[in-house]
């Protein structure tokens, strides 16, 4: 992080405006940044008008094709979170930028579970006629919500870098072993949401084909959305990190200064 | 210096320390929703229960809300002797537990509005329009309460040791009425239940006894509890 | 109930509010932390203008005779009495006159040095000139104004506290270990507000370690030891 | 000096400051017993449900009676800077967490102990003689995990300001698991509701690996977590 | 891990670990508070046997060189080395040698004064006679040893911990402010205490503000202002 940039400390002036790039985009995101628009257009012509309303449910079902997809897209962001923690753990190098991948995932991993509670809720007001119940699954989904957010307050704790980095790691890495229980916590309790339907076709969605398709066109759709915005949010916290590197280089001049004028 | 201005002063100070820590946005207010969620599983996915003591749970949750309000008031003031320098400069005691009370309502009311409408869609809550005036005065004379409570027995926990724990074990018993009160009459406002209107008013006037009392008793009580 | 409303630090006459009788007067006190008798009957009296050094050993009971003069220690036995009234039964009749700087500073952490000063002034119906100039003196103005307390080193904490103390203009004031901690040019800053102060009518008790500094600071000399005034020394 | 005698030194003196300010007997205990009648006035107190629920509620209350167990234990260290003290004198950390640990497994062993005995006066509960065992098991592997959560994220809070309010926002929801799987076993070593004894072993088993996991994980991290 | 096994404090040969060099050796090192540069560059080295003074006014960063040198402030840039050991990658080589008196006690407040020395004597493996002639020597020893640490004066608390340190014999001694609150008796007591350690290889780093004192005491002083090193004294 100090090689960034050889500037000399006694030039404060231009501190903060010279970074080596001025965006966050390189050929790669705005290829996937394309690849997700052109995901996401598909799948909204698959789930509003090529696929069935279903014989239950009638055309709420539809709600599925963004309810699923982004709850696994985050409990990849969150997997994603745990691995790059590991990473920044184990290895000896420390290198903030598997840090800094953790917290950009684990960021779109609580919008995209908040975006589940959402229309979760949504649908559960179209078809059980409340916006919750004290089902475990929905339970469970909350605490994972809250259990990131403390993941992300741990992240604003303050302290240097290495230390947010530690800190956040230790975290990461436990929170995610609540996701086998948000999964499995169908099982576990006597539930009434839905058991896992898309894996043995038992359950009150009868999944044809065009289903599982759309379906399967909003994961790839999500997951490429999300991929996208990781790799800008990272790019964009490594420069936040090295503005604050600018900043120290500003104060570091400053501070000398004080000590010139005595 | 008045006792109001001084309330004034401190309840200002206290609101400015929040305001900057934002310890209520970003601690209080999820350990808040957690605990929600907790009674969830610990009833056991229950929904009938659930619902029964959805407005009950509200009030729970806002009196572990307050214990964790109280006790960082007044570390706050324990800290660094600051509590000791009131007494030495003279500040007028009553003052001193208004403007800590006040300090309290004001946090107290952002959450409970924030938790009830997080009850309303994780209870599955509604708000009948005729009920709103019922509701909004049981909250603010139960949050009163609550709060008067709150700073008088801050005030004589402050500085004891172990003061984490005297705290609750004071403040829990004491404020038991109110969550009655306040539940019945969330329930009446609500509709859960059998409950009538009528009857909501009926509580809220124990709510505002309650509230008097230890009003007026903790602020001619603070100034000897904080002394010696 | 404003600690004084002139911009001056209190003249002569104002201050001996019945008659011209001690600030300070101790009679046989006796103090109890716990069951630990601090004050085991000290007797002594200190006159308007003074500035007296209290000196003893760790645990001799200097902390706890200051805490009693400003109230925040009961009388057990004996009487005390401070500017007149009679500390048992007139306590708040005292306190508004009262300056104390204890081990603690009284400093809110979140609070800037800037709103920390204001909010002690005002409490005690400072004006906002006496507050800023407080703060200039200390040397916490400028730059530390607007700093966090929870920002400030162990010295600039302390020098906070002591502008809040200033601020106050005190008709006693009671200090606890006011050097330690400062730097050179704090502590000469310190010497000369309380000369000023003792000059302008104010009365100083000063217990402290330093006694190179503190003894050419003070007009006389109290020894405490074992909870008790020994010897006094003028100097 | 090794991990096991630093981490023997640090529970005696933990055990040694709870025996002397006598914390858990004079506060934490009514604090818990107070949040049982609590629940049993906001649950209306309808006895058919409140035996039903009983052993969610009584790991409920050791829940948030932990959160005030480990805020005292790390308050202990954070107030005069015993932990950096620590830190210089290079005291191992998995010592360190070691000994924390302990302190309050034995600690909140006394606690369930007793809160056990009022659930099943204030609720009705009883207890089948072949279901102690299981019972036993459950409460030390539960105990166990639930501490070293505790023990984990209270160092990783202690000295951060709003301390307060962070612990409970990490420690409940990584605990869930435990509350759940505990409530079930008890829940088989009661016999209320359907629930099979055998069933009840799958979950101590579940209970287990959690304790195992949060132990090992919590002393390999507790060092970098305290440190810097 | 063990601090040191003989009974007497670590002899010259012991010391200097990777043959001669110094024990501390600071090159431009920069350490930061939240975003603020405490020290901003610092440059100094100390050798084996030396007392040295840290002065400055308040605010220089004196506290943050001695928490950076015990390794609880990280080095941000440049390069520490403490007793032959860079600080940023083996600072657990370097802890059970170092000994720190900061501005806490690092005391629990409701054990007693014996059982807090002990205590932190037992973590580094001293031996009984070795707490014992720590707590006698800081005079804490024979009515006090009972009595809870919640119940000391301000210099009874900072006599205990400094028992705590002498008991831990570091080869690296830092002190912060180590005389601020401690009565005469004591003060003589730690600066024998310092020279016999710096007098049978030990090296030691003292902030303070008592330059009177501290200056008498220290071999050589070095000027800290605004986070680095200024000029240096001998004497
Ligand atoms: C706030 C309310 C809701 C939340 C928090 C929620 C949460 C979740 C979660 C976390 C999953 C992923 C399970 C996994 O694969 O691990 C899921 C899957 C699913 N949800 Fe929901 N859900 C909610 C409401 C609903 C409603 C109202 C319906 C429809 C009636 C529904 C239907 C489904 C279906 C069909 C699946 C896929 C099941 C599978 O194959 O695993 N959800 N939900
Ligand atoms: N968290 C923080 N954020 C910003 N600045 C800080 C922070 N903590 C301390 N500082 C600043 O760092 C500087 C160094 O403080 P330090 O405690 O090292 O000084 P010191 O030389 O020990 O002073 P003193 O003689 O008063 O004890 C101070 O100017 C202080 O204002
Ligand atoms: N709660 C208590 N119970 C019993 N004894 C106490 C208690 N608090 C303080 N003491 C004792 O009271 C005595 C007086 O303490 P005090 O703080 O007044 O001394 P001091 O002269 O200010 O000492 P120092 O110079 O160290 O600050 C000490 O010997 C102390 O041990
Ligand atoms: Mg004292
Ligand atoms: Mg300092």
């Amino acid at each position: 992080m100090t090689t960034l940039d050889p500037k000399p400390t006694d030039t404060p002036s231009d501190g903060g405006t010279v970074t080596p790039s001025r965006s966050t985009g390189t050929n790669a995101t705005r290829v996937i940044g394309i690849a997700a628009a052109v995901a996401m257009a598909w799948l909204v012509l698959f789930a509003l008008v090529i696929s069935p309303a279903d014989v239950n449910q009638g055309e709420s079902v539809r709600l599925l094709y963004i309810h699923v997809p982004t709850i696994w897209v985050a409990y990849l962001s969150f997997v994603v979170t745990a691995v790059a923690s590991g990473i920044y753990l184990f290895t000896k190098k420390h290198s903030l930028g598997w840090d800094r991948l953790a917290g950009a995932s684990a960021e779109f991993g609580v919008a995209f579970v908040g975006l589940t509670l959402i229309v979760g809720s949504l649908w559960g007001r179209l078809t059980w006629g409340v916006f919750w119940q004290w089902d475990a699954r929905l339970t469970t989904t909350a605490l994972l919500f809250v259990a990131y957010i403390g993941y992300l307050a741990v992240r604003r704790l303050g302290g240097s870098h290495q230390q947010r980095a530690k800190r956040s790691a230790v975290v990461g890495l436990l929170s995610v072993l609540l996701i086998p229980l948000v999964h499995w916590s169908v099982v576990i309790w006597r539930s009434l949401h839905q058991t896992a339907s898309i894996a043995n076709t038992e359950g009150d969605i009868k999944m044809d084909g065009t289903m599982l398709f759309t379906l399967f066109v909003g994961v790839v759709a999500f997951s490429l959305l999300y991929v996208w915005l990781v790799m800008h949010r990272t790019r964009a916290m490594a420069m936040e990190d090295m503005l604050e590197d600018r900043g120290l280089d500003v104060a570091l001049a400053e501070r000398r200064a004080e000590g010139a004028g005595r | 210096m008045s006792t109001w201005r001084v309330g004034w002063l401190i309840a200002r100070k206290d609101l400015r320390i929040e305001w900057r820590s934002r310890v209520i946005t970003n601690q209080v207010l999820p350990f808040a929703f957690v605990t929600m969620v907790i009674f969830g599983i610990a009833l056991d996915a229950n929904t009938d229960v659930l619902e029964l003591v959805a407005p009950g749970l509200v009030w729970l949750a806002t009196m572990f809300s307050l214990l964790l309000l109280v006790q960082r008031a007044f570390s706050v003031e324990a800290d660094d002797g600051a509590l000791d320098a009131m007494r030495v400069a003279g500040v007028d005691a009553r003052g001193i537990f208004l403007g800590k009370a006040i300090g309290l309502v004001v946090q107290l009311l952002v959450l409970e509005v924030l938790l009830l409408c997080a009850a309303m869609v994780l209870y599955g809550e509604t708000i009948r329009l005729d009920g709103v005036v019922l509701l909004v005065t049981t909250m603010v004379s139960a949050t009163c309460g609550l709060a008067a409570v709150g700073t008088l027995y801050g005030g004589l926990a402050a500085g004891s040791k172990g003061r984490e724990t005297l705290l609750p074990l004071l403040t829990l018993p004491a404020v038991a009425p109110v969550l009655i009160g306040a539940t019945r009459a969330v329930e009446s406002a609500l509709g859960t239940g059998v409950a009538e209107l009528s009857e909501g008013w009926q509580w809220v006037s124990l709510l505002t006894v309650f509230a008097v009392v230890f009003g007026v008793g903790g602020a001619l009580a603070f100034g000897p509890l904080i002394d010696e | 109930m404003s600690a004084a409303a002139p911009s001056e630090p209190p003249a002569a006459s104002a201050v001996a509010s019945d008659g011209s009788g001690p600030v300070v007067e101790l009679r046989d006190v006796v103090a109890t932390l716990g069951n630990f008798p601090a004050l085991s009957g000290t007797t002594m009296h200190v006159d308007q203008g003074e500035i007296v050094l209290l000196r003893g050993p760790n645990g001799a009971g200097k902390t706890t005779l200051l805490r009693l003069c400003a109230g925040l220690v009961p009388v057990v036995r004996g009487t005390a009495t401070i500017l007149g009234h009679d500390l048992t039964v007139d306590r708040e009749r005292v306190r508004p006159h009262v300056g104390l700087l204890g081990h603690q500073n009284g400093l809110y952490a979140d609070l800037t040095v800037g709103e920390n000063v204001r909010f002690w002034g005002s409490t005690v119906g400072a004006t906002t000139i006496e507050i800023e100039s407080a703060m200039e003196r200390m040397g916490v103005a400028d730059r530390l104004e607007s700093v966090p307390v929870s920002k400030l080193s162990a010295g600039q904490k302390r020098r906070t506290a002591l502008a809040a103390l200033v601020a106050r203009r005190a008709r006693l004031w009671l200090l606890d270990e006011p050097h330690a901690g400062l730097d050179q040019r704090a502590r000469d800053e310190l010497d000369e507000i309380l000369t000023q102060a003792s000059q302008s009518g104010a009365t100083v008790l000063v217990a402290s370690h330093e006694l190179d500094r503190a003894e050419s600071l003070a007009t006389r000399t109290i020894d405490l030891i074992a909870g008790h005034a020994g010897s006094e020394s003028d100097r």
